[in-house]
């Protein structure tokens, strides 16, 4: 199985911090990546790396067998790569649907307006924000900012998927329905990438857990495994949490 | 000697965040509000000083309504805001950042709160924008003790910082409650702020769902679940 | 130990159509149809003179929608449309003086030419954001007016030059004040027309998502450089158009008058008082700006400066998001009180 | 939602059109036929913008002669006695708004206009004018460009622009002694500067003396001093000026600064007559040669004013002792022009007042007024005048001079 | 090398005017993200208080600095207090269509009570220059206004560093939320920082009422130079005027030296559009103020 999404020895340095050092990572379709990480630990970078937000120091982001290494975010997006944003960033003087509508629009193919609308209306069916479509959002709760964040992803129709932090903010009985809608995604092929802070979510889904710490692969692997990992414990969960997740993981 | 929040209700524009909250910490005590992001908690905070309107409820200082007053007006009450991200002057040095923290009480007099951080003290000159994580939140926590106020405000303390780093702040804070500070902890991680606290209030939706001793609190398998677990 | 347990917020669940039908969407077309008519129709009621002062409002109603376009739609601050306007003016008064073209080729070449400027110097100015947007373009209108001003030989220079309109040298006729007042409207409508079809095509959604979110807008494919380019150049274009035809009603030329950053200042003027990002917004701002500034003039020979002023201040304070935007938000909160409006904004 | 509204505005939008601007009607008749009546003028004139103080000098002058002409029981023509009016807009120092005005004052059947300030506006207003078949006594817009279009209808009281610079070099020519050799030029980059410069350097040439330079500065500046240091290397005999208010008291203020001192002198058009010139310089200001298309030393005399010592006191008993420029004389000549046009034409029918004014030749406080085929009045001389003791003297012609040029005007 | 020497120095001191002139503008544009574009008629205004305090009483307009900064002082203070602070919140164009609405007042008033004459002040001194050897000159008004331009700065600079009023300005013009939080008067500390920048555009005015000769006319052209050296020094930081009216003082008058005199102004709008381009801070401006946060 080749990766859709492989990325090699990514590096940022903002002048003198060095926020993502050598990252290796391969995205595949059907497949959960799970990262986590403390806050400044360069997560939110690295997607931005692969997403073309930010332009790579070194190192090389290929789609599908093209290289797309500091390419505008555009033309990433129209290579089949979608994301969120960590804080969610809808066009707030469109309507929801309108906002999904743009994303429906842009593909890298032409879609007319009228069957970009009718696009978009399905999407927003799918993450059960038809009604809401005519709002504001600015209207919408913190719940479904992220639905309308997830919704624009999801109308790119992507084949690969990085999701920065779609969990935050949710509550406990939010997150199971998130999360299924996330396994449907895998399920109907998307590769994805996750960026979380909710590790028990992670651990749910994911496939492969990776580590970032000061910008660097601490280690990566099989959920479990990465869990009870003396070096994460040490550096991330603290050794409190460590205690709980054992507990859980058993 | 308390700071009351009653029946609160605001938000932004047209939507509304706080339906009705009712939160109240005295002098010497810290108070912890828990949730997840997005439940309202930094919206009281902000509804409390000013920074957002208040649609319905109230917000009184020893029995003074400060509802709806000026942002500065409220501090100059004594009332602490550590906002959200912090909010740091990024260009000017600690030493500046402090001297406006005492800009209100005419306090130029850094020494308390450098004994409290002393970590700080290297750090005078340097520019707060340059400074690690743990570094500003702690030039923001002594930038609002240097106004000497009665009640302070902090919002996700922990946010970004290393454990460890967190362990050592909350210790701190127990400190300048203990010299009469009344704290309200606006945490998303609880397990700290539970620690340290006397009460906690449970804020999902806009709502206090749960309230009670923080121990109690930690204890209740609900919250253990919601937000102690893994 | 209290519990409280919270009720689910209510949940809106109206399902709306994706498309509105299509009599809702040919409105804005039919009016724009009626009003063109409507000015046809008006200039049988007209004086000579009135129709200059009418003709200059259309005049305005296009630049004002030419500057909505980058500045409204896209949320960049031009600040030097006088720049493409004066620009228009020289190319069709050189290719009219120096080279005999007529009249509405110089038209034409006055568009393109101001486009294709658009389109070289946009790509560096529009990475600017904000102010710095603002004064970078406004530099560039003013460096066009020096450099006009240092090519005498072509321009005249500070002397001006004078498109020729009578008699053998003429390349076409002067159109005389009824034919100016034609010439402006259809421009004008010509304008909107355009504004109506960028507002409701891909590009519209794709300025409209700049304007709110670049970032955002270049993760849903939307090419952001190309957006703002091809905004800003058709923006100049239709700028130079303007441009082209004032300077053939006008005749006489000159750097000062062509580049006079008030006609700038008076577009944005109009914008901001109509509503920035609507396309009735700025024909309506033109037309009250204009229409009371035109009035004032007439009516308080020493004061009408002031008196303009002081109604763009209050207009500005009481209404900071424009009319129309104004009374979109009003009419759906049922919330029309100004003094709300005004502590929205304030301090 | 957004149809609606604006369907509403759109409405409303046609609704202000046509409310606002009226209904189109017959003009009303500007004067009654026999016995008395009114003769209107209009007047699109500067009272905003950028020559906002010359638009008001021109005002002045224009309602001098609307008083005087008035006071003296009105004029007759054709048997009808007639008042005089005059209306003013502004036309905020805008050639668009000029013709827009001139148009205007067409439709409410005015055809006798008044010129605005300015070669841009007169330009503007010249063209329109032409076309309404109405009829234009210009004032102030003497560059002569207006005048090589082939306008019939357009006539200028004053002196062309050519006149400016080169009544000086004439002036210094005749009378400075030692008389000086080599000339600096500085001009204003506007058309009715470049124009007078070029008539300078032309007459200069002629006349025999060299031309070290000719620099340009952006009008209305008030930093010459590139200029001044390029042409201090040279060292002139006479630096000349073609330029206005602002620049001319920047040539003397910063030439003393930057020691520039030319062995002659100085000679500036416009700005030395005006009395804020000497006012601004103090002491620099004596020894500045200037032109002027009027003193009150200007030989001749016309019926309504007298010679030009009474229009000065006419003047300045209407404006509290004021003494006035030549800025005003040159629009109440317009207007008196005007006048006396229709007086000869014994009507206010445009086609014989224009007829009248090419025929016009007639000697005034002005001195005289005499198209030619442009519609240009070139047998006025120009003045030149030497700032003496702050005071603007009349030096040239010497037949109408009051003091003698003192020379070298400098001393280093 | 005289003229070029001549050159250099002439423009430094016009550079020195420019960036007393401008100072105002930039520290309204940096600390609330206001571009005034009433600045041109409130350094006109100080050259009124000059004219009409040396018609009246004789006083020296260097003098009259102190007299024209209180008057103009009193003025912004309450134009930012009771109008501009009512759209602090709006779109940042609002707040440059207010200030245009201002200008025009401003202009139109000055008109009707100055007249449009132009007017001058004339200074006994004002013309004399220092000699230097090679005959370079040196003007004594230019000179005066040139030194106190840099001492004006220097003051500025040292009292919002060393003051508690200016702390709190640099503070709220950095965070205006987190500032308030401390307890510092927005409303005040705005009305105050407009305030000291027209004071400081009328001690500008009074001197340049010393040095040349001015019109309501000229409002338009101050603001636009203000906008030019704001942008060329950069904002978020105080000597940033200084440097960018320096700058461009020099660029200018070696520009008009080597090209023909009616270039300058084009000198200065392409070496303002290049900057712009290759360095958009500006030549000494902070990276920071771009993330100003407003609350």
């Amino acid at each position: 199985m080749t990766a859709v999404m492989q990325a090699r020895g990514l590096s940022k340095r903002f002048g003198g911090l060095q926020a993502v050092k050598a990252l290796d990572l391969d995205l595949y379709a059907g497949r959960l990546l799970g990262v986590i990480g403390p806050n400044g630990a360069g997560k939110s970078t690295a997607i931005n790396l692969l997403t073309g937000h930010i332009r790579p120091t070194s190192g090389r982001v290929v789609v599908d067998g093209a290289d797309l290494t500091g390419a505008k975010p555009w033309r990433v997006a129209h290579a089949g790569v979608a994301r969120t944003f960590q804080i969610v960033k809808p066009f707030r003087g469109m309507t929801v649907l309108d906002n999904v509508t743009v994303a429906a629009m842009f593909t890298g193919q032409r879609h007319t307006v009228h069957a970009s609308r009718q696009a978009a209306m399905e999407t927003l069916d799918r993450v059960g924000l038809a009604g809401a479509a005519r709002l504001s959002p600015t209207e919408l709760s913190v719940a479904d900012a992220r639905r309308l964040e997830l919704a624009k992803a999801l109308a790119l129709r992507p084949r690969v998927l990085l999701l920065d932090e779609v969990l935050a903010g949710l509550r406990p009985g939010e997150i199971d329905p998130a999360l299924a809608l996330i396994d449907s995604l895998r399920r109907d092929g998307l590769a994805l990438m996750m960026v979380e802070h909710v590790i028990h979510a992670i651990t749910a889904v994911a496939d492969e857990v990776l580590v970032l710490h000061h910008g660097e692969v601490l280690t990566r692997g099989e959920p479990a495994t990465v869990l009870s990992d003396e070096r994460v414990i040490e550096a991330y969960l603290g050794s409190r949490f460590a205690k709980r997740a054992k507990e859980e993981l058993r | 000697m308390t700071l009351v929040v009653e029946d609160l209700h605001a938000g932004y524009g047209r939507v509304p965040v706080l339906h009705g909250v009712s939160v109240s910490v005295a002098r010497g005590d810290i108070a912890a509000l828990i949730g997840p992001n997005g439940a309202g908690k930094s919206t009281l905070l902000r509804a409390a000083t000013g920074m957002v309107r208040v649609s319905r409820g109230a917000v009184r200082m020893d029995g003074r309504d400060l509802t709806n007053a000026p942002i500065e007006t409220i501090a100059r009450a004594g009332i602490a805001h550590v906002p959200e991200g912090r909010r740091l002057f990024p260009g000017l040095s600690v030493r500046d950042n402090l001297r406006l923290g005492g800009w209100r009480a005419r306090n130029e007099d850094m020494g308390t709160v450098l004994e409290l951080f002393p970590r700080l003290h290297e750090r005078l000159d340097q520019v707060a924008g340059s400074m690690s994580g743990g570094e500003q939140q702690m030039c923001a926590i002594a930038r609002a003790l240097m106004g000497r106020p009665d009640f302070l405000l902090i919002d996700e303390l922990s946010l970004g910082l290393a454990p460890v780093i967190v362990e050592e702040i909350m210790a701190r804070l127990g400190q300048v409650a203990a010299e009469g500070t009344g704290i309200l902890l606006v945490e998303q991680d609880a397990g700290h702020a539970l620690e340290v606290a006397q009460r906690a209030y449970v804020l999902e939706n806009g709502r206090i769902t749960v309230t009670g001793k923080a121990a109690e609190l930690a204890a209740d398998p609900r919250v253990r679940a919601a937000y102690l677990g893994v | 130990m209290s519990t409280v347990d919270a009720p689910a917020p209510p949940r809106t669940t109206t399902v709306v159509p994706a498309v509105a039908p299509w009599w809702r969407r040919s409105a804005p077309w039919v009016l724009l149809a009626a009003g063109t008519l409507g000015g046809i129709a008006l200039q049988t009621q007209l004086y000579t003179a009135q129709e200059r002062v009418v003709g200059t409002v259309f005049m305005f109603v296009a630049l004002a929608t030419a500057w909505n376009l980058i500045g409204g739609f896209t949320g960049y601050p031009w600040f030097g449309q006088v720049g493409f306007f004066g620009l228009g003016a020289y190319v069709t008064a050189l290719c009219m003086y120096h080279l005999h073209l007529s009249f509405w080729l110089s038209l034409v070449l006055s568009g393109l030419v101001a486009g294709l400027f658009a389109a070289f110097v946009g790509v560096p100015l529009l990475r600017l954001k904000g102010h710095y947007f603002a004064i970078a373009t406004l530099g560039v209108a003013e460096g066009l007016r020096e450099v006009v001003l240092n090519l005498p030989r072509a321009t005249g220079g500070g002397g001006g030059l004078t498109i020729p309109t009578l008699g053998p040298d003429a390349p076409t006729r002067w159109l005389g004040n009824d034919g100016f007042y034609i010439l402006f409207l259809l421009i004008a409508a010509a304008v909107v027309a355009v504004a109506l079809a960028v507002s409701r095509s891909r590009a519209g959604y794709a300025l409209r998502a700049v304007n709110q979110d670049e970032e955002a807008a270049a993760a849903m494919g939307i090419n952001t450089t190309r957006t703002k380019t091809l905004a800003f150049t058709l923006a100049a274009t239709l700028t130079g158009v303007v441009g082209s035809a004032q300077a053939f009603r006008i005749q006489a030329i000159y750097p000062d008058p062509s580049f006079d950053t008030s006609i700038t200042e008076l577009a944005v003027i109009m914008v901001m008082i109509g509503g920035a990002g609507t396309v009735l917004g700025p024909i309506l701002g033109a037309i009250a700006v204009q229409y009371m500034s035109e009035w004032l003039r007439e009516n308080y020979t020493n004061a009408h400066t002031f008196i303009l002023g002081a109604l763009i201040i209050v207009t500005v304070v009481l209404l900071p998001q424009g009319f129309v935007n104004y009374l979109g938000d009003a009419v759906k909160t049922r919330r029309f009180s100004l003094l709300d409006n005004v502590r929205r904004y304030r301090l | 939602m957004r149809a609606q509204i604006l369907g509403g505005a759109a409405l409303a939008t046609v609704l202000v059109l046509a409310s606002g601007c009226g209904s189109k009607k017959a003009p009303e008749p500007a004067a009654a036929a026999g016995g008395s009546g009114v003769l209107t003028l209009g007047a699109s004139l500067s009272l905003t913008g950028t020559t906002a103080k010359e638009g008001g000098l021109t005002k002045e002058g224009y309602e001098v002669c609307k008083k005087v002409v008035n006071d003296k029981g009105g004029f007759t023509a054709g048997g009808t006695k007639y008042t005089l009016d005059i209306q003013y807009q502004d036309d905020t120092s805008k050639q668009d708004i000029s013709a827009q005005l001139v148009d205007q004052y067409n439709d409410k059947g005015v055809k006798l206009i008044l010129g605005p300030y300015g070669s841009g506006p007169t330009e503007a207003a010249a063209a329109v004018v032409e076309r309404n078949k109405q009829v234009m006594v210009d004032s102030a817009g003497a560059d002569d460009k207006i005048f090589a279009k082939g306008y019939q209808r357009s006539f200028a009281v004053l002196s062309p622009a050519t006149s400016y610079v080169s009544s000086m070099v004439q002036a210094l020519s005749d009378l400075a002694n030692p008389k000086p050799k080599t000339l600096a030029f500085i001009s204003a980059d506007d058309g009715f500067s470049k124009t007078a410069t070029q008539g300078g350097t032309d007459k200069a040439k002629e006349l025999g003396f060299q031309v070290l330079a000719t620099e340009y500065v952006p009008n209305g500046t008030t930093d010459v001093s590139a200029a001044l240091t390029k042409i201090k290397r040279l060292k002139p005999d006479v630096i000349v000026g073609s330029v206005h208010l602002a620049e001319g008291v920047a040539i003397v203020k910063q030439a003393k600064e930057l020691g520039v001192v030319p062995a002659g002198g100085f000679a500036e058009t416009v700005a030395p007559p005006i009395p804020d010139f000497a006012k601004s310089l103090g002491a620099a200001a004596d020894g500045v040669l200037g032109s002027s298309q009027w003193t009150a030393r200007t030989a001749g005399t016309d019926k309504y004013f007298g010679g030009a010592a009474d229009y000065a006191r006419t003047f300045a008993a209407q404006y509290g002792g004021r003494q006035p420029v030549y800025q005003n004389a040159q629009a109440t000549a317009a207007c008196l022009a005007a006048v006396l046009a229709v007086e000869k034409a014994g009507s206010t029918d445009p086609d014989k007042v224009r007829d009248a004014l090419a025929a016009l030749d007639t000697p005034s406080f002005f001195g005289p007024i005499r198209f030619n085929s442009k519609g240009m009045n070139v047998t006025k001389p120009m003045a030149v005048v030497q700032i003496q003791s702050g005071k603007p003297v009349p030096v040239w012609p010497t037949d109408s001079a009051s003091g003698s040029l003192k020379w070298p005007a400098t001393s280093a | 090398m005289t003229q070029f020497v001549q050159a250099t120095l002439y423009g430094l001191l016009q550079g020195g005017l420019l960036a007393l002139v401008a100072v105002g503008f930039s520290l309204v544009w940096g600390v609330m993200n206001v571009v005034n574009l009433a600045h041109g008629a409130f350094v006109l205004g100080g050259a009124y208080v000059a004219l009409e305090l040396h018609d009246a009483l004789g006083l020296d307009p260097f003098v009259s600095m102190v007299p024209a900064a209180a008057v103009l002082f009193a003025l912004g203070y309450l134009i930012q207090r009771y109008l501009v602070n009512l759209v602090v919140n709006a779109p940042i164009f609002i707040t440059l269509i207010l200030t245009f609405g201002l200008e025009m007042v401003l202009e139109n008033l000055l008109r009707v009570w100055f007249t449009p004459d132009y007017q001058s002040i004339p200074t006994g001194y004002a013309q004399d220059s220092l000699r230097l050897p090679g005959d370079i000159r040196i003007p004594y008004g230019k000179l005066i206004a040139a030194l106190l331009a840099v001492a004006v700065t220097v003051a500025l600079v040292y009292f919002m560093r060393r003051t508690r009023t200016g702390l709190s300005i640099l503070a709220t013009g950095m965070d205006r939320g987190a500032a308030r939080l401390m307890g510092v008067k927005a409303r005040h500390v705005y009305a105050l920082t407009f305030g000291i920048a027209a004071a400081m555009a009328g001690a500008a005015g009074a001197a340049e009422g010393a040095v040349r000769t001015f019109s309501p006319a000229d409002a338009r052209s101050f603001t636009l130079f203000s906008f030019v050296v704001a942008v060329l020094g950069g904002l978020g930081n105080m000597w940033g005027a200084l440097y960018g009216g320096l700058v461009l003082g020099v660029v200018m008058s070696w520009g008009s030296q080597l090209l023909s005199g009616t270039m300058v102004n084009a000198v200065a709008f392409a070496l303002l559009v290049v900057l712009l381009a290759v360095r958009p801070q500006g030549i000494a401006g902070k990276a920071f103020y771009a993330s100003r946060v407003e609350v």
